[in-house]
């Protein structure tokens, strides 16, 4: 399955133009950039992993993009994004976020229902690659 | 016609004033063209249009003597308070330009006329018997200025905006939702399917019809057992959280809340109400909202029969205020390009009202007031109604991102099923967020652009082909006047 | 155009009716000119002004559609139903004589399409999106014929005009009643002394205001509190029963039902509501009343913002129908008289609704269905705005004997003090009464019955010297059509 | 003090002609006519004493002002109405009422209050006729 989080994963993968064009809105728009991967991707996982801190007041979309690189070399079988964040008032939140990186093979989750009473059902979003430890998920490819 | 105060229309003092029998509002008091309104006043702007030989100040005295303290006669009780006070004036009537026989009245209201936190209250003033007075024509409430001292006795959204999207983790791009069609007659386990196949697809909300409560065909409880299944399921298959809106409209406020209890109970994130509980139901169920962490989509059904018509009844953007207010996260505000009525600027005004935190006074939007919301979140604008993927750029450009397009018809109605229906709308409002990102003038582009995406996405394709040339050209009845000079 | 079922309209079928696209509603099956309406079928009755270009055939039809089951394209999921069924049916369609551009379509609905004893899924329905259809340049909802399979899943009056009667032992005339005025800036101690001089010099009822709910110069306990006391020592005085309509209309439905627990737990036989609190905290209260023996008493505060224009919103006999229902001891319905609208005869449409068990159709009332109560108990209406003791026998000609008339103005106004003002109001309703109960062509020689009547009673000679030539001759904006034939 | 309970209380005392004008009015809408009694007018006094079944299908009306006329002479110092009843649907109830005969001196209530708590007060109507037992209240005077 893919994954579809993220504001553009109906998209083809963008390839590194597209992304650093992306880069390019945030920073036009004063937005900061942050580079976060994960291998937990469940849809309620707020806190994927950050790599460094965020970058504010940048002006150059490339030193953003080495980062971008820099994340997924390191990261290669996992989920990375780049988020852009608005500090301004009444927003203080995400403005947008792009997957960059996925694993090659993603196998995604089960839903596991419990029966309650009076016909209701518990729903588990289970993701089979947590069923191993941290580091030793998507092992079976790369999307590099 | 500020600032000439005439002779006749002077107020009377002593014994004139209080003498028994019947006097002309503007006399009364109500007609007050020296008045500053006060920084803590709730102003309105009312469309007059008087019956013959009724002069437009006396009219608009009439309307705030009928709105604030006024009855048809004197009585000698008014004396018993400090009438002034509580008298609202009727500080300036403009001639509307271009327009016979209508006016513009502002009038100013002191805060204590008010209860705190009820917008029944404010209504039952402020739209209470007015409207029905025979020495006006018509009249209509075209827009009101909130106080922050008023403002801040109300809930305002249960999340907002801001805290929906984080909740939702989704961001820089308008939602997606569909109306499950057709609205009466499937099973709780149909229903389910169209939930599920259009969630799959890549919607992030599905929603109950405005008029699907509890029926034979479907009672209330099994089409929530059965939507939950089809929103859990989407989740398991996107990895995206989904939610569809359980309609939780019922005939009594005990039936609503045993309905958003269960709702909340199998786990939905969202809850929808119909306008036409009213708003002490609505104002009931924000603050259960709030309390539940439910968010809360509100249908505006029902709102056409006093909103649409330009010489009576109350705009939307008033409505819009209320309903930011007490306290709704989604409100049905117009499509623009759509099959309900909306002119392009009036629903920028209504749009500008839900989500701003200051909207300045504009007069092309009929935005007659500078309203501040002092920090209280946004509501997200849900455009409903004829819409699809093809009009993607038109959509974007009139509502912006930060608003719910729901593709009713234009999901389910795809000719290869709702699946592909939803991916077509997903992946044409990416498109279309990524080419503008990307600088393009997607208004101007916007036919290339769907096009090239559709390259990739067949069922766009497809969708571009069903319904490229469909359009809802009428005019429309409620538009802003033409203002020969700003009015403030 | 009734049975003439023109080729160009007729429905589709087979692969025609279901490809995808978008179908004229007309074709679509919902313009049906042979059909005949089931006896379990809700009707309607809409008055329709189709944009240029729209023929009345389609324009009916797209009210059917989109009050029903359409949507703006056509989606396959249909076919899960027997969607014939849920298609609402326009029957037939009559131009309006005298208007150009103006058709009376009628409707019919199958019984299925709404819940059970529900007010706000009746409304989402029948006045949800359509209102603000494009296709249409202006719509109103003129009438309904609620079958009786559907009016006996709703309660119904709390107690209704008998009890109503039984319970204040008063027969006979119409009650007495006055709203307190001023309407804002009296303390609770100073608003309990206008209650109890009112009740003392001879009403039935006082009133709060629609818009005295708990503001910062009365909170809603202490005017609760020293109301009661001035009814207690209004019932002592006379030996009569007495009441003051406690206005528990609050933001929340929390707020109501604190407030209406507490007026019960003091005493007072009544409290009331305002129409903007919406139709689900009204059905809530409805039966909050019968459990408790608390009369309910409805100000239709806002109504006049969809009901007043003849060409577009909802006709007060609509709301008052709903409000029958749903269950309300009495409303506001007009005056004649006053200085609210009213036309003399659509008022006695609106009374015939509330108060009769079987209302024949009457199109110069405006009436356009047979309507069967099936013996629901009546609606007591009330008379108020801008009323005195001089038009007492056009009042007791227009509106009958079970009505209250509510003088707020002509009681509390009265130069010689409130007392005063209601003995006159009573003497004058007593005379006039004996007057006709006697034979007297009351309506006739009305002002000579007042002058007699006012030979054993100053109060009355003053009140009509005051107030004998007053009266608020404007247009009506809603009239009866002109009809050349008539409709049924 | 006055009480003003019946259609007709506020009006001066109507004369013998005029009660039988009120009384053709009932007949001719087809309504019963009765006659009650009662030495108890408390508002909230129900049920006054029957003088006799009420009268249906009468067509004169000095039969029925003959009967007022017993009643007032057996009861001249108590309450005495003339009741018009409409049995017909929807109605079932009583159409209008009058008192034609009241005691000379009319000594009214007293309101008697017991506090309770949060500054509600019980409010109890008491009639100082009933201090009296039945028979012997309304002594000191006569309509007569």
């Amino acid at each position: 399955m893919r994954i579809t989080q993220g504001t553009f994963s109906f998209l083809p993968d963008l390839t590194d133009d597209e992304i650093k064009a992306q880069i390019r809105y945030a920073i036009a728009n004063g937005w900061a950039l942050a580079v976060e991967y994960t291998d937990d991707p469940h849809p309620r996982n707020s806190y994927w992993e950050m790599w460094d801190l965020p970058m504010f007041d940048v002006v150059d979309a490339s030193g953003v993009f080495l980062e971008v690189t820099r994340c997924r070399e390191a990261f290669a079988n996992h989920y990375v994004k780049v988020t852009a964040y608005d500090p301004s008032h009444c927003r203080q939140t995400t403005a947008f976020d792009l997957i960059v990186n996925r694993p090659a093979i993603e196998p995604g989750f089960r839903l596991d229902r419990q029966e309650v009473s009076d016909r209701q059902i518990r729903y588990t979003v289970h993701s089979y690659a947590s069923e191993q430890p941290h580091g030793e998920r998507y092992r079976s490819g790369s999307s590099q | 016609m500020q600032g000439n105060g005439k002779q006749g229309q002077q107020a009377l003092e002593g014994e004139q004033r209080w003498g028994a029998g019947v006097i002309p509002y503007a006399k009364m008091g109500y007609w007050e063209p020296d008045y500053q309104p006060q920084d803590s006043d709730i102003l309105c702007a009312f469309r007059v249009t008087p019956q013959p030989g009724v002069p437009p100040e006396e009219a608009g005295a009439a309307v705030a003597g009928e709105s604030s303290t006024a009855t048809w006669t004197v009585v000698w009780t008014d004396r018993l308070t400090n009438y002034e006070r509580y008298q609202a004036k009727c500080y300036r009537v403009d001639p509307v330009p271009g327009a016979d026989n209508q006016y513009i009245a502002y009038i100013a209201y002191n805060l204590d006329l008010f209860e705190e936190g009820s917008i029944a209250n404010l209504t039952a003033s402020i739209i209470g018997n007015v409207f029905g007075f025979k020495a006006l024509k018509a009249l209509r409430l075209e827009d009101m200025r909130i106080p922050t001292h008023y403002l801040k006795t109300f809930p305002g959204p249960p999340h907002g905006i801001v805290m929906e999207r984080e909740y939702l983790n989704k961001f820089g791009r308008p939602l997606l939702g569909a109306t499950t069609k057709p609205k009466l007659g499937l099973s709780a386990k149909n229903y389910g399917r169209i939930v599920f196949e259009a969630l799959k697809g890549g919607l992030d909300f599905t929603k109950d019809d405005e008029n699907i409560n509890s029926q034979p065909f479907m009672r209330w409880r099994d089409r929530f057992l059965y939507s939950i299944e089809g929103v859990n399921r989407a989740v398991e298959q996107t990895g995206e959280v989904k939610g569809h809106y359980m309609n939780v409209t019922a005939g009594t406020m005990e039936d609503m809340y045993e309905r958003a209890e269960f709702a909340k109970s199998i786990g939905s994130i969202v809850v929808m109400l119909d306008l036409v509980v009213g708003y002490t139901a609505m104002t009931s169920m924000s603050k259960w909202a709030r309390k539940n962490g439910v968010l809360l989509h509100l249908h505006r059904a029902g709102h056409g029969t006093y909103t649409r018509q330009k010489s009576h009844g109350v705009s939307f953007r008033v409505i819009s205020k209320w309903c930011r207010m007490l306290g709704v996260d989604h409100i049905h505000a117009g499509t623009v390009v759509g099959k309900l009525e909306g002119d392009p600027s009036m629903i920028r005004g209504y749009y500008d009202t839900l989500r701003l935190d200051r909207i300045p006074t504009n007069p092309a939007e009929g935005i007659y007031f500078d309203q501040e919301w002092a920090s209280m979140p946004g509501v997200m604008p849900v455009a409903s109604g004829g819409i699809h993927a093809g009009q993607m750029h038109q959509l974007l450009h009139h509502l912006g991102e930060d608003v719910i397009m729901q593709f009713g018809g234009g999901t389910i109605g795809h000719p290869s099923g709702i699946s592909a229906g939803a991916e077509a709308n997903r992946i044409a409002v990416e498109g279309m967020i990524k080419a503008r990102n990307e600088g393009r003038d997607f208004l101007e582009e916007g036919e290339q652009i769907l096009k090239d995406v559709a390259r990739t996405c067949p069922p766009l394709q497809v969708a571009l082909d069903t319904w490229g040339d469909i359009s809802f050209n009428y005019e429309s009845t409620d538009t802003p006047d033409v203002i020969a000079t700003p009015t403030s």
